[in-house]
């Protein structure tokens, strides 16, 4: 019945179980799309303006105030551009640590995603909490899991939200081993946890959606990449992070307070855990890969629903690797490297929970800020969110207008997208007006 | 007796104060039982209409409709709790209160044009009436369940005033600047933290904000016997709370000096 | 060394149970709460003027001073007036709530050493409370004092506490009454002005008058002063204070007055010992 | 009392027959770059070479070789944290068939050994002891945790300059209320200790290490000693003028000055091993009904510390500032009938902008005097 009708427009007014604020306007006309806007609202709050004049050792507890989802993802990839400007070699010892820091994020995000805010739509619930009232043990496994994640970041990092620990170089104070070995008892149980998160979510019924996505993510021959690595995709780019420019570009869209990123001469693509399930599938720890394969999980996935999915399987390659590299963890000598400032530019990645998360600065002589741009995985994939979306659409006109919105809505929240962080995007020419 | 309900609201921050509600794992789901979690889109799709008996607001109000929005949260609210840095003194974004806020949208936005927001940032507390704030950068998830749970019983909650020093010393870590020379912002910066930068071998930056009897003055005479730069004492006072009102009187004093 | 089988066993701060078993709103800001004890043991003997930590479990506790009748403690009481969040609390319970409670403690008023002297008692405001025991006491053996006079003095009319009472002493041959309210009000015709103003009334005799005064600091502070320069002698100045208290039985340090601990030195002092601190400032 | 000599393998022995009998044995270890008391296995974990130099607001730590066991000054840890800790639940509700019960919280406790305490630290002791045991109502969880304990103190040959115990009397050997007392001694030749125990449990300890009695020349070795680090204290306060240059000038316009240093942070509060001012907090539990009540350091440099009827008593600088000094050196003596300094200087060194009680008593006297 709704088919005849001329015009129907749909107003996700607030989007919910996403972190941040963002809107989507839909208008249709017939069997036509007439317009379809991902809107990010969220205040703009100028980090890059106000990193400028800034000291290259505040950038890292400034930036973490960007996303508080995943401030240690905002502290490494911008400890790393600096580390690069000033030309810092970090030792094994601290890029381990950097790891599993990275690692407890990684598990209390995917934890938090995966039970309290994506689990629901495929199981018809409001949220976690209401989830609870009918599977609580499910819940509280989901909650363990993410305070497992926490922990590590505590021990780590100071605190869960916002580490003090992470500074340019390394960190300001060494972890004990005995710290990281009481941890062990708590990654073992999560990796039983996760392996069984793989089990729980493989049993879900997924909608049939396999856009054809251009995958970018970091990678690293010797590990499944996460704070570092050279920029791939599966058509062909392979270059280091520096490039990034060359082959990147970011836009000024008039209804988002976002910037969006897209690649030069091609257009949208696609960052988080799917592209580096995809890129990096021989990397993952042999655990996790096992429980991917076991549920016929194999490259290339090209369901965005299926992120749950390998979400789930990263919380296992997370809590697996930790425990391998807590078992190989000596203390830290010195628990941060140093180099003399100069004037430079720097540039580093790493691979937030939710993808790619590019940062540039230029320091001057005295080490103060001078430029800084910063590009968060969520504006790196609103492109791709709004051609899934348009894809969707397509395919469901038919059905209710209460069932479209809430499989449009369930769509966005694959990317997991954290919209707070994605209103900080610098355009590459500060020239453009 | 009825659950109290609860709403969470956000203006500008980064979303980690309103997570700090879910980082409560372990008590998360006895929150959810002893109060009515009417509106919190970050973690529900649910949404039910105020009025609410209680309102956690995130952020800071920068743009001109979040002038109105705060004055329908108050409206619908009955006890309105501005939680984290952002909103009780405006955030590290006030940094543009300093700035031209024009070459901030420059800096940072391809078509200026498309950015509506005002220049500066401010806290709930400057547009309405706020009856608890709980200071941080991000807030301590242990003051806000204390929030809740002398919400639930009708208790003053206890949040401490005094400075991140007792914190210091309560915990047993050695005082970073007396045996490190490290300038620290701690004797000046409000408790609540647990005392975690000096723990880790660092100064206090200052996340919780002004203490209740700062002495800034004194602290910074001393920060320059320990060699730091005003520039650098000024940046210092400038960063997560620098619209905190004591931060921003002195901070404006050194950079004029 | 210490003895240490010697000392006491007793934690100070663990309180009893006790039950609220009448509530008398005396206005709407103050009520007094009669208890028993909930925990089978004998209740609390106290004396004029003495002292209980009176809590709610989870809210916290605070200093009040027993109201009733010492030579009754079966009628144990207490008049709370509303201030913040647990008196409020405390305020607003009905019969048969529970609260936490410690005590006696602190000084009494020297019934006795007053013997054979006027006895003059001055209260304002609610400071009636920590009196009306002494007021009981003194009446009970009225033969024993010169005279008894009570000075109160109330900002407004309806701050009237103790309604009861004041008729029947009112009433009392033995008990001589000065009542005033700090500023002219249409509901009142009797005297206006503070209690110093009442005393060319109700001082008969400076050189054996023995005064108990209880109120706001400030009030405190220009009786002494007043009283010392109308010939009473300081040592029979008697005053009640009060100061911040967390524990009631000198280990937390919070009610400190110059040398004087205010929860075992006091509440209680005379002139002569509390006056100079009187006159520093934030002492 | 008969005295011994200890050699540092005995030490070893001593602290193996103390956790025998069932002791936790804390001592001094270097911990994050200071001095401190923590858990100790064996002589190993001590502080060997380490001189610790302090000026107000400052600490260093310097290494030497010379092998002594025990030659810096005072660390920022007192005995306080142990028999007084910062913060502990005292009771908690039960709900019953028959109403509300209040339990007193008694954690489980190992008794403690302390090795290494020094004089003033067993001084700030007796002056806690006389504080929360003297009355007639007492702090049991300290009673407690004060019987089990078992103190061996080394004496300071190795003042710092912060210290004045020697005219606070209270050091630089200890005289009561330790169960053994040693002085270390490093000669070119020799590296001992010479003991003396202080109770018969101390004794006990000595005789079964089975030590050779102590000969006149080290004795006198020991009272040498003691008396040039007693001469070399560059700090002095006299208590008894203390006393009354406080006590008759709370408002001399001199309090103000201390307005522009003091940043009320309470460092010289928590640090102190005499001061024992707490407040209570509530706790409740979402979930079950239970309630409780937390006890933690509280300080009078705290705008709470004085709340009431509305605002604090004390709300500026100075009269939190006075409150302090003036309890300290003045009050104190009314209260309990001795200082409540004894001279250790901590307050001194951890005052993160070094405000020195000693200058501002004798800032007051000249003022007065001039
Ligand atoms: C010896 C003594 C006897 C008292 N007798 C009575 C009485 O008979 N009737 C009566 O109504 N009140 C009496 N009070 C005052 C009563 O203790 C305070 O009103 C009460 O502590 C306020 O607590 P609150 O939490 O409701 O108020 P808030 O204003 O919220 O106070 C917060 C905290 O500050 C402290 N505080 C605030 N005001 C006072 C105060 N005046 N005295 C001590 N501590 C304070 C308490 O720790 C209190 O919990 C007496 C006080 C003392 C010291
Ligand atoms: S380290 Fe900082 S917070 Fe801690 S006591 Fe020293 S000055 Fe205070
Ligand atoms: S010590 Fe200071 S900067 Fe560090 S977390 Fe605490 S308040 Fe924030
Ligand atoms: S007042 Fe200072 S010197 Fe005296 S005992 Fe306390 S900390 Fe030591």
């Amino acid at each position: 019945m709704h088919k005849n009708d001329t015009r129907r427009s749909f107003n996700v007014t607030e989007l919910t179980r996403v972190e941040g604020e963002g809107a989507l306007d839909v208008i249709v006309e017939g069997d036509e799309i007439i317009e379809l806007k991902f809107r990010i609202f969220e205040s703009p709050r100028f980090f890059e303006a106000l990193l400028r004049g800034r000291r290259f050792d505040e950038v890292t507890d400034i930036t973490a105030r960007i996303c508080g989802i995943c401030p240690v993802a905002y502290q490494t990839s911008s400890a790393n551009a600096i580390e690069d400007a000033l030309g810092i070699q970090v030792g094994e010892p601290i890029r381990d640590l950097r790891r599993m820091l990275y690692f407890g994020e990684w598990i209390e995000s995917h934890g938090l995603h995966v039970y309290l805010l994506h689990a629901p739509d495929f199981l018809g619930y409001h949220g976690g909490v209401e989830l609870a009232q009918d599977s609580p043990d499910l819940v509280k496994r989901g909650l363990r899991l993410k305070r497992v994640g926490n922990r590590l970041m505590e021990v780590i990092g100071g605190r869960e939200i916002h580490p003090i620990n992470p500074r340019v170089g390394g960190f300001w104070k060494a972890i004990a081993k005995r710290d990281l070995d009481e941890m062990v008892p708590d990654l073992e149980w999560a990796l039983e946890a996760a392996l069984a998160t793989v089990d729980w979510v493989s049993g879900f019924s997924y909608p049939d959606l396999e856009p054809d996505y251009e995958f970018v993510a970091l990678h690293d021959p010797d590990e499944y990449a996460i704070i570092g690595g050279r920029i791939r995709s599966n058509r062909g780019i392979d270059i280091p992070v520096h490039e990034w420019g060359d082959v990147f570009e970011e836009d000024h869209i008039e209804w988002s307070n976002a910037l969006v990123a897209r690649i030069k001469g091609r257009g949208s693509y696609h960052v988080g855990p799917l592209a580096r399930f995809n890129l990096n599938f021989e990397q993952l720890h042999p655990l996790a890969r096992a429980s991917a394969e076991r549920h016929g999980l194999t490259p290339p996935v090209l369901n965005p629903f299926k992120t749950i999915m390998v979400r789930s399987v990263e919380m296992v390659h997370a809590a697996a690797t930790c425990l391998d590299l807590i078992g190989r963890y000596e203390s830290l000598g010195a628990p941060y490297a140093e180099a003399p400032l100069r004037e430079s530019v720097g540039y580093g990645a790493s691979e937030a929970p939710r993808g790619l998360l590019y940062h540039r600065y230029a320091l001057d002589e005295e080490g103060l800020v001078t430029d800084a741009q910063i590009v968060p995985p969520t504006s790196q994939n609103q492109l791709q969110i709004e051609a899934d979306l348009r894809q969707l659409l397509s395919g469901i006109l038919d059905l209710d207008d209460d069932t479209i919105q809430h499989q449009l809505e369930q769509s966005i929240r694959n990317y997991d997208p954290c919209i707070s962080c994605a209103t900080h995007f610098l355009t590459l020419n500060l020239e453009r007006r | 007796m009825a659950k109290p309900s609860l709403a969470v609201w956000k203006f500008a921050s980064c979303d980690g104060c309103q997570l700090s509600l879910l980082d409560l794992e372990d008590e998360l789901l006895a929150v959810a039982d002893g109060i009515d979690i009417a509106h919190f889109p970050e973690a529900t799709t649910a949404h039910r209409g105020g009025p609410y008996d209680v309102s956690l607001v995130e952020g800071s109000i920068t743009t001109p409709a979040d002038l109105t929005r705060i004055q329908e949260i108050r409206a619908q609210s009955g006890m309105l709790v501005a939680i984290g840095a952002c909103a009780t003194t405006g955030g590290i974004q006030a940094l543009r209160n300093l700035a031209d806020i024009d070459e901030f949208v420059r800096v940072v936005y391809a078509r200026p044009a498309y950015i509506q927001t005002l220049a500066t940032s401010t806290a709930i507390a400057d547009h309405v009436k706020v009856d608890l704030e709980l200071a941080g950068c991000p807030i301590n998830k242990y003051q806000l369940l204390e929030v809740v749970q002398a919400l639930l019983v009708g208790r003053k909650p206890t949040l401490p005033t005094y400075s991140v020093c007792v914190e210091c010393k309560e915990r047993g870590t050695s005082c970073v600047m007396v045996a490190d020379g490290v300038a620290c912002l701690g004797p000046i910066t409000r408790a609540g933290c647990g005392a975690i930068c000096p723990a880790f071998a660092r100064g206090c930056y200052g996340c919780f904000g002004p203490s209740e009897s700062p002495n800034v003055d004194s602290l910074a005479a001393w920060w320059d016997e320990l060699g730091v730069a005003r520039p650098d004492l000024v940046r210092a006072l400038r960063t997560f709370n620098v619209n905190a009102p004591q931060f921003k009187e002195a901070s404006t004093r050194y950079a004029q000096e | 060394m210490l003895d240490f089988a010697a000392l006491p066993t007793v934690d100070p701060m663990l309180p009893r149970p006790f039950r609220v078993v009448r509530v008398l709103r005396e206005t709407s800001d103050v009520t007094t709460l009669t208890f028993e004890p909930a925990d089978g043991l004998a209740t609390i003997a106290f004396g004029p003027a003495q002292m209980g930590m009176v809590g709610l479990p989870g809210l916290g506790e605070v200093p009040i001073s027993f109201s009733s009748d010492p030579a009754d403690p079966s009628q144990l009481a207490m008049t709370i007036r509303r201030a913040g969040a647990i008196t409020s609390a405390l305020v607003d319970l009905s019969a048969g709530d529970s609260v936490s409670m410690r005590g006696p403690y602190g000084t009494e008023w020297p019934m006795e050493a007053a013997e054979g002297h006027h006895l003059l008692i001055v209260a304002g405001g609610l400071g009636l409370a920590p009196l009306r025991s002494a007021i009981v006491t003194a009446l009970r053996r009225a033969d024993r004092y010169r005279s008894i006079s009570l000075v109160y003095g109330r900002r407004e009319v309806s701050e009237v506490v103790f309604a009861d009472d004041l008729a029947a002493w009112e009433a009392n041959p033995a008990m001589s009454m000065h009542l005033t309210l700090d500023r002219a009000d249409p509901d009142w015709s009797g005297p206006i002005g503070l209690v110093t103003s009442r005393m060319d009334a109700a001082l008969l005799d400076p050189a054996s008058t023995t005064a108990m005064v209880c109120g706001p600091d400030v009030m405190m502070h220009a009786v002494g002063a007043d009283l010392t320069q109308r010939g009473v002698a300081r040592g029979k100045i008697w005053l009640t204070m009060e100061r911040n208290m967390k524990c009631g039985v000198g280990l937390c340090g919070h009610c400190q007055f110059g040398p004087l601990f205010i929860c075992k030195d006091g509440p209680v002092l005379n002139w002569a010992t509390a006056g100079p601190f009187y006159l520093i400032a934030e002492v | 009392m008969k005295r011994a000599i200890l050699a540092p393998t005995d030490l070893d022995n001593l602290i193996a027959v103390l956790s025998e009998r069932g002791f936790e044995v804390l001592g001094p270890t270097l911990d994050s770059g200071v001095v401190t008391l923590s858990s100790i296995d064996s002589t190993a974990d001590l502080p060997e070479g380490i001189r610790d130099e302090m000026s107000p607001g400052r600490y260093y730590i310097k290494a030497t070789s010379d092998g002594e066991l025990f030659g810096y000054a005072v660390g920022p840890t007192s005995l306080k944290p142990t028999l007084f800790p910062s913060r502990r639940q005292v009771w908690t509700t039960e709900n019953t068939d028959q109403g509300i019960i209040f339990r007193s919280s008694v954690p489980d406790l190992r008794p403690v050994a302390v090795i290494g305490a020094r004089p003033c630290d067993a001084a700030a002791m007796a002056v806690q002891d006389e504080a929360l045991l003297g009355g007639p109502y007492i702090d049991t969880d300290y009673a407690r945790r004060r019987r089990d304990l078992f103190l061996v103190v080394v004496n300071c040959t190795r003042p710092a300059s912060t210290c004045f115990c020697a005219s606070m009397g209270t050091g630089p050997a200890v005289s009561e209320g330790f169960d053994i007392a040693l002085t270390e001694l490093k000669l070119d030749t020799r590296h001992f200790f010479v003991a003396e125990s202080g109770s018969e449990r101390g004794q006990e300890v000595l005789d079964q290490l089975g030590l050779d009695p102590a000969d006149p020349d080290d004795e006198e070795l020991v009272r040498v000693a003691l008396e040039v680090a007693a001469d070399s204290m560059e700090r002095t306060l006299d208590p008894v003028d203390a006393y009354s240059v406080l006590r008759a000038q709370p408002e001399h316009p001199y309090w103000e000055t201390i307005v522009e240093r003091c940043l009320t942070c309470a460092n010289c509060t928590m640090v102190c091993p005499t001061c024992f001012c707490v407040t209570t907090e509530p706790v409740t539990s979402l979930g079950d009904e239970s309630a409780g009540e937390e006890r933690r350091w509280d300080s009078c440099f705290s705008l709470d510390y004085s709340f009431m009827g509305g605002s604090p008593v004390r709300e500026t600088v100075e009269s939190r500032y006075r409150q302090w000094l003036t309890h300290k050196l003045s009050t104190w003596f009314d209260q309990f009938g001795t200082s409540g300094c004894v001279g250790c200087g901590r307050c001194i060194t951890w005052c993160p902008v070094g405000i020195d009680l000693t200058e501002e008593v004798r800032h007051l006297r000249e003022q007065i005097d001039a």
